[in-house]
């Protein structure tokens, strides 16, 4: 008895989370102007180490992308299509940190790498804030995290159809992030 | 049981009927169409097409009267009656001779359609090309990117789902495929060819008389495969030239106040991360090159009327429109984006 | 090991079989009591009516799809379902139709007749059957439940790619699909080898290679082409999973990969295996056309030589599928001819059937219609199949509705319509009833009506344009009226299948009670009771010649001597069926059930985690050694059997 | 129970005698099959045509991978695409292990078509400690391989092949554990000796499927 509702219980798990993992959302986030506009103040406001703002769109937005591999991969193609690798190459820096090891100079919280990208960061990284849609801004977080490890391996993308780099996400093994003192402008 | 035999006849020719005279009459010419030829490639698909419907039909009907007096003559039996093994090991010279007639006749007629159709296939090989019009198309999802092969390098410049050919002249289009295989198909004109990554090919066809012909996507490459077409307008010489002279120049620049906040929120908006507008800042080549964007036809790959309305609706939530394609919805004010439509609708 | 055949205690039949041999022979054969006993069955009829069912679910599963994709396509810029969904419905839609339906039914069947129609008492390896069967079912189960979790497979049924790859297929979706065509070419490629060594060495004494019955002749080619194309698929698949999952290169232009190599392996089994599907159809056509028109089948060489011919031409046609991709000029009119070629068998075959009703006696019955049906549709089909072989008009209708509506006229006239005749044909020998002929003529005429409503309009969409695999399209491109009208057709084979639903699940209570040979067929199923016994037959019969329902028996007329109390089977020679030896064949067991889970485990474990691979086969192993581990009262049954050679 | 059991059935099986009319076929003199053989070897035997199956099949895949190797070796303009050539030591040293268990194989079968229990516990004995060696050589094949399946389609195409054949390598290997087992513990019969020369029988087929795939693999890329 106790097995059978242990046995429907995972399965009901795996059910949300595979519903979860492969859902295809085309519309934006019910909502997603006012999001919008609430960003961009935050955008305006928070800087790196606001937790406040930060720990306020960690619970409202990163959710919905870091279980779903669509998303996830989405942020995979807008990182080649806006051209990321330019810096930071497959995750694995250049210019640019690399964002596939341990080292965060700006926190990895999904709300962070949202400031960082919104904002731009000292020595080189543009601000997009304004340039990228709410909704893809939050699928490269998701990618970004990924790059390390962060996601679940199923729902990190696989390789690219191109030149084989660093082994795929979905292979990686987690990166306990270490905190780095963000360097002065 | 009669009921059902001349039910079976009735309908057999019903539908071969149906199909000769859908052939003539339900298509008409200029149509999405296979069965429309405007130019000679197509002409002679629709030949070879002739002789297999006119060879078919005639075995597809003779194979079933032959049957429906087979059934007709047989006398009828039931469970009960004795079954008759007398042939088991004898000759059967009668259904031996006619069955040896039906399988020559076969043989002969499928060698017939197999010369008709190889050699119909080394004549559209054989498309006489000096003089040709080059010209690449890369597909993408799920739309299609059009590059003029100038020569001088400087005369090429690129467009997007709307190929525009001179009539009369044979046009080559070198195909690529930027994500997924796609597959480029203009009935009224020629054959489809596969969009390949990794691999290029060629296709060749030419414009008999000046029209718009639709094309198509034919092989599935995702959500959006339904509504990933295009249009080829044959224009005379003439036309084709004017055309391709504008397109070569940079867009225009905004006349007056409201366009020139178009520009600025084109520029400094979500649209510049993907599209190109020749003369400004806007260089990215992920969709379509925008320089033109108010000369063409359609919008969103053939998908809607190029006007100020649908454009507005286009921009303002693609996903609505269709679902899935890569374009992102905007949050710009109203304001903006009627500047921004009317920027773009200035492009010709 | 050293025991004398002559021992007394052990009792054989006689011939005529006394009571107790009947009753003996009924204790040994037949199948555990309890559900503990239902899992462990392995009688070839149980499993096979068992996989029958299952295949006809599935068949009902995938037509649901279709209405769904035909309510869609009903109107144009239709709003009622969105690409996403459409894009699993088409993907489903196939991929259940081919691979859990058209394919595995045709075995089921074979796995339930082969055996009677041979005179014999089993399938050669009971328990893989059973296996293959089970490992079957749960591969379609997996595969539905992925749908409903919306991990249904989402990149066409044909699963191109890079569509279908790590780039553009994220998730799980199109592993699941990968993963179910390990199940389902396991499960296929397991039967075949059971289907060619049961014909090969267990037919009745006398019953020489040249007195087969046409069906089983079709399911010998058939097994022999599925052992030569499924391995194509199956290495495609692993290949395609291990692209996604471990990041592997083979489809990876990039990095030297080739994405035609995924046609080129897909095809090479996926335009075979259209004729898997079609062959057994020809044998149930040869069976229904010979009963009912009461006399052999006109030109049984040219019959059994025209579906070798098939098999073999049907391995060089697979790049007719690909003629749009630019390859070869010399290729493509090779490709062409053959497939032009393999008209020809199809032709010799289909006069030959004409010759027969044409001097037959005619007893009009509804599995007759259904075949008759057959060659209406099916002749249509191939003709439009020949505009496909030509590369000029396969460059303009590929991958239109066109294809769409020939694939159709092919595989439902010459599979479905004679499965559907077979099922009457045979539903008396699997029930011991007969199924309602007024039902039937109504479910035939329907389903011939509704299919050519429905299908028919295809062929002029396609010339106009219309491409596969659009969830819509625009009223402006004047498709409507057609596609209206295609899915009104479709209504009405919906409502012709649930009549047909209603007539099996009817007659199995209400249906006249069956002799042992209702239709008055001449081949040895119909020699055994309806249903059979679960010996099949309580004495071998010897055979003199192809009918031997038809023809008189000289003697000797039956086998005495096979052990009662123990199953024992007779095993002849491969060409001229002489008795050979009588070997012990093995009891029922819950083994082949747990290895088929523990199967399940590993295959859908190793579409999460590579090391599903090695942690997955160890209850795999353990299972399988377990099925093989004699046990000691079956061992002494057999050594109290045995004679050494 | 077995009472109700027995007669339960009796009915049943007299009740569809009488349902359906009895067989339509005459009966006459009987066909005695009581003195013939209980089992026999190779093509007289069910196993060996099941076996059949089994290697068509598994030889099938490996002719496509190989097949699909050269194809995609054709589309490269350099092969190996960007390593040297594998180094020969280890799959050479496999390929002789590979060839020299034939014999104890070859006699593991002749024991078995004599009946021979003992000859045949040795043999395969034998057999199966060249299977376990075989494997281990294996492992030092892929940890000295020249890349990794994720380095270009050479590589994948190349675990593919190596991979395959260990597959086959570890079932078999299993296949004769268990065998060997039985022939020490018992229960035996005669059809198990027929088991093991079918075993034999599809370690030929793993060798010689081996000689191919080395010659491709580790020649190939040489010659």
């Amino acid at each position: 008895m106790r097995a059978a509702v242990l046995a429907v219980a995972l399965a009901s798990v795996a059910a949300l989370s595979g519903c979860e993992r492969e859902k295809r959302d085309f519309e934006p986030p019910t909502g997603s102007a006012s999001g919008a506009a609430a960003t961009r103040n935050v955008s305006v406001r928070a800087g790196p180490g606001e937790p406040i703002e930060t720990a306020r769109l960690a619970t409202t937005q990163d959710r919905r992308d870091e279980y779903n591999a669509f998303l996830v991969n989405q942020g995979k193609r807008l990182f080649r299509w806006y051209n990321c690798n330019g810096c930071h190459a497959q995750g694995g820096g250049n210019m640019g940190p690399p964002l596939m090891d341990d080292k965060w100079l700006y926190g990895h919280r999904p709300a962070e790498i949202y400031a960082s990208i919104v904002e731009g960061r000292p020595k080189g990284m543009p601000a997009f804030g304004g340039r990228i849609p709410e909704d893809q801004l939050w699928q490269l977080v998701a990618y970004v995290r990924s790059l390390s490890g962060q996601l679940r391996k199923d729902v990190a993308p696989s390789r690219a159809d191109g030149l084989a780099g660093a082994p795929p996400e979905n292979v990686r093994d987690i990166e306990r992030p270490v905190q780095q003192p963000a360097p002065k402008p | 049981m009669k009921r059902a035999l001349h039910l079976v006849v009735a309908v057999a020719f019903a539908l071969a009927g149906a199909l000769a005279w859908a052939q003539r009459t339900v298509l008409q010419p200029g149509a999405h169409d296979a069965l429309a030829p405007a130019g000679p490639q197509a002409a002679r698909i629709g030949d070879l097409w002739d002789l297999f419907m006119v060879i078919c039909g005639i075995v597809f009907a003779a194979v079933l009267i032959t049957l429906a007096v087979a059934l007709r003559r047989a006398p009828r039996a039931d469970a009960g009656t004795p079954a008759d093994v007398s042939m088991a090991d004898r000759h059967e010279p009668g259904p031996y001779r006619s069955v040896l007639v039906g399988v020559g006749a076969s043989i002969v007629l499928l060698f017939v359609l197999l010369v008709a159709s190889v050699s119909t296939d080394r004549a559209l090989a054989r498309l006489p090309l000096q003089g040709a019009l080059n010209l690449t198309v890369t597909g993408h999802q799920w739309w299609w990117e059009i590059r003029y092969d100038g020569d001088p390098v400087s005369e090429t410049f690129t467009t997007a789902n709307e190929l525009h050919v001179p009539v009369g002249r044979p046009v080559v289009v070198t195909l690529r495929s930027d994500d997924v295989i796609h597959s480029l198909w203009v009935p009224a004109l020629a054959g489809k060819k596969d969009l390949i990554p990794g691999r290029t090919a060629t296709l060749q066809f030419q414009a008999a008389q000046p029209g718009t012909y639709r094309g198509q996507c034919a092989e599935f490459c995702g959500f959006q495969h339904a509504w990933m077409a295009f249009e080829v307008i044959a224009d005379t010489p003439e036309q084709f030239a004017a055309w391709a002279a504008r397109q070569r120049a940079e867009a225009a620049e905004p006349t007056d106040e409201k366009l020139r906040r178009g520009r600025e929120v084109f520029l400094g908006s979500t649209c510049v991360m993907c599209h190109a507008i020749g003369g400004t800042d806007a260089s990215a080549r992920k969709a379509p090159d925008l320089t033109h964007v108010g000369s063409r036809t359609t919008l969103a790959a053939g998908t809607l009327r190029n006007d100020a309305e649908s454009m507005t609706r286009w921009i303002r939530n693609p996903q609505q429109i269709k679902p899935g394609v890569n374009m992102p919805s905007s949050t710009l004010a109203d304001a903006d984006l009627q500047a921004l439509v009317a920027y773009l609708g200035s492009l010709k | 090991m050293t025991a004398s055949a002559t021992t007394p205690n052990v009792p054989r039949n006689a011939v005529p079989p006394t009571a107790d041999d009947v009753l003996a022979l009924e204790r040994t054969w037949r199948d555990p009591p309890g559900w503990i006993g239902w899992l462990s069955a392995i009688n070839h009829k149980a499993i096979g009516k068992r996989f029958i069912v299952a295949a006809f679910g599935f068949f009902v599963a995938g037509g649901i799809l279709a209405a769904l994709m035909r309510l869609q396509l009903a109107r144009p810029d239709s709003k009622l379902i969105g690409p996403d969904l459409y894009n699993q419905l088409f993907t489903m839609h196939g991929t259940t139709m081919m691979f859990l339906f058209a394919v595995p039914v045709m075995q089921a069947v074979s796995v339930y007749l082969v055996p009677l129609m041979l005179g014999t008492r089993s399938v050669a390896f009971p328990r893989m059957n059973a296996f293959a069967f089970w490992i079957f079912l749960f591969g379609g189960l997996v595969l539905y439940g992925a749908f409903i979790l919306d991990i249904g497979p989402d990149a066409g049924w044909f699963s191109y790619v890079p569509l279908a790859g790590p780039d553009y297929s994220p998730g799980k979706r199109v592993d699941f699909w990968a993963q179910l065509i390990t199940f389902t070419e396991l499960s296929g490629l397991l039967e075949a080898v059971v289907l060619v060594t049961t014909v090969f060495k267990l037919r009745a004494p006398g019953m020489t290679l040249n007195r087969i019955p046409l069906f089983v002749w079709a399911m010998l080619v058939t097994a022999f082409m599925v052992m030569f194309a499924m391995p194509s698929v199956m290495l495609a698949s692993t290949v395609l999973i291990t692209d996604r999952l471990v990041g592997t290169h083979f489809y990876n232009p990039a990095e030297g990969g080739d994405v035609l190599l995924w046609q080129h392996l897909f095809w090479f089994f996926g335009h075979p295996e259209v004729y898997f599907i079609f062959i057994p159809g020809l044998g149930f056509i040869s069976s229904i056309v010979a009963t009912f028109s009461r006399r052999p089948i006109f030109g049984y060489s040219a019959m059994v030589l025209s579906l070798i011919a098939t098999a073999f031409l049907a391995f060089g046609l697979w790049v007719h599928h690909m003629f749009a991709t630019n390859l070869p000029e010399l290729g493509k009119s090779f490709f062409t001819a053959a497939s032009m070629m393999i008209a020809i068998p199809s032709a010799v075959q289909i006069f030959c059937w004409i010759a027969t009703l044409w001097t037959g006696k005619l007893n009009f019955k509804t599995p007759l219609l259904f075949v008759l049906a057959f060659f209406f549709i099916l002749v249509l089909g191939g003709m439009t199949g020949l505009m496909l072989a030509s590369v000029p008009l396969d460059l303009q209708v590929h991958d239109t509705y066109f294809v769409v509506a020939h694939l159709h006229y092919v595989l439902i006239g010459g599979a479905v319509f004679p499965l559907f005749g077979a099922i009457y044909y045979w539903y008396p020998k699997f029930t011991g009833r007969l199924m309602s002929e007024r039902l039937g003529r109504w479910n035939f005429w329907l389903f011939f009506i509704g299919f050519n409503v429905a299908f028919f309009p295809m062929h002029l969409l396609g010339l106009q344009g219309m491409p596969r695999r659009v969830y819509t399209y625009g009223s402006e491109m004047g498709w409507s009226g057609l596609n209206a009208l295609s899915s009104l057709g479709a209504l009405v084979i919906a409502i012709s299948v649930l009549l047909f639903v209603i007539n099996v699940f009817a007659s199995l209570r209400r249906g006249e009670r069956a002799a042992a040979d209702p239709w008055g067929g001449g081949t040895l199923e119909w020699s055994v009771a309806s249903p059979p016994p679960a010996c099949n037959f309580e004495a071998i019969p010897v055979v003199h010649g192809r009918d031997p329902m038809w023809e008189p028996q000289p003697e000797p007329t039956h086998v005495a001597g096979l052990a009662t109390t123990s199953r024992e089977l007779l095993m002849t020679t491969v060409l001229d069926a002489v008795p050979d030896s009588r070997e012990s064949f093995p009891e029922p067991t819950i083994w082949p059930f747990v290895g088929a889970l523990a199967t399940t485990v590993l295959f859908v474990g190793s579409i999460f985690t590579p090391w599903a691979v090695v942690w997955g086969s160890v209850p795999v192993a353990i299972a399988l050694t377990a099925w093989f581990w004699p046990r000691r009262h079956e061992n002494r049954a057999h050594l109290a059997l045995e004679q050494q050679p | 129970m077995i009472e109700n059991g027995s007669q339960s059935t009796h009915a049943a099986a007299m009740a569809r005698r009488e349902a359906s009319a009895p067989a339509a076929r005459a009966v006459g003199k009987a066909l005695d099959v009581t003195e013939l053989p209980s089992f026999a070897f190779s093509h007289r035997s069910l196993m060996w045509w099941g076996t059949l199956g089994l290697m068509a099949i598994e030889g099938m895949v490996f002719a496509l991978a190989i097949i699909s190797y050269f194809y995609l070796r054709t589309h490269a303009d350099r092969w190996p695409m960007s390593t040297p050539p594998p180094a020969l030591l280890w799959g050479t040293l496999n390929t002789i292990v590979l060839v020299a268990s034939m014999l104890p194989n070859h006699l593991a079968k002749r024991a078995a078509e004599r009946l021979d229990r003992r000859g045949v516990q040795l043999w395969i004995s034998v057999c199966l400690g060249a299977a376990v060696l075989f494997l281990v050589i294996r492992a030092f094949e892929f940890a000295h391989l020249n890349c990794r399946w994720d380095t270009d389609a050479y590589g994948s195409i190349v675990w593919l092949l190596l991979g395959l054949h260990t597959f086959h390598l570890v079932t078999d290997t299993w296949d004769t554990g268990v065998l060997l087992t039985l022939f020490f513990t018992g229960p035996l019969e005669g059809k198990r000796y027929v088991d093991v020369s079918e075993n034999a029988l599809y370690w030929y087929f793993v060798v010689l499927s081996w000689l191919p795939i080395y010659a491709v693999v580790y020649l190939g890329p040489r010659g």
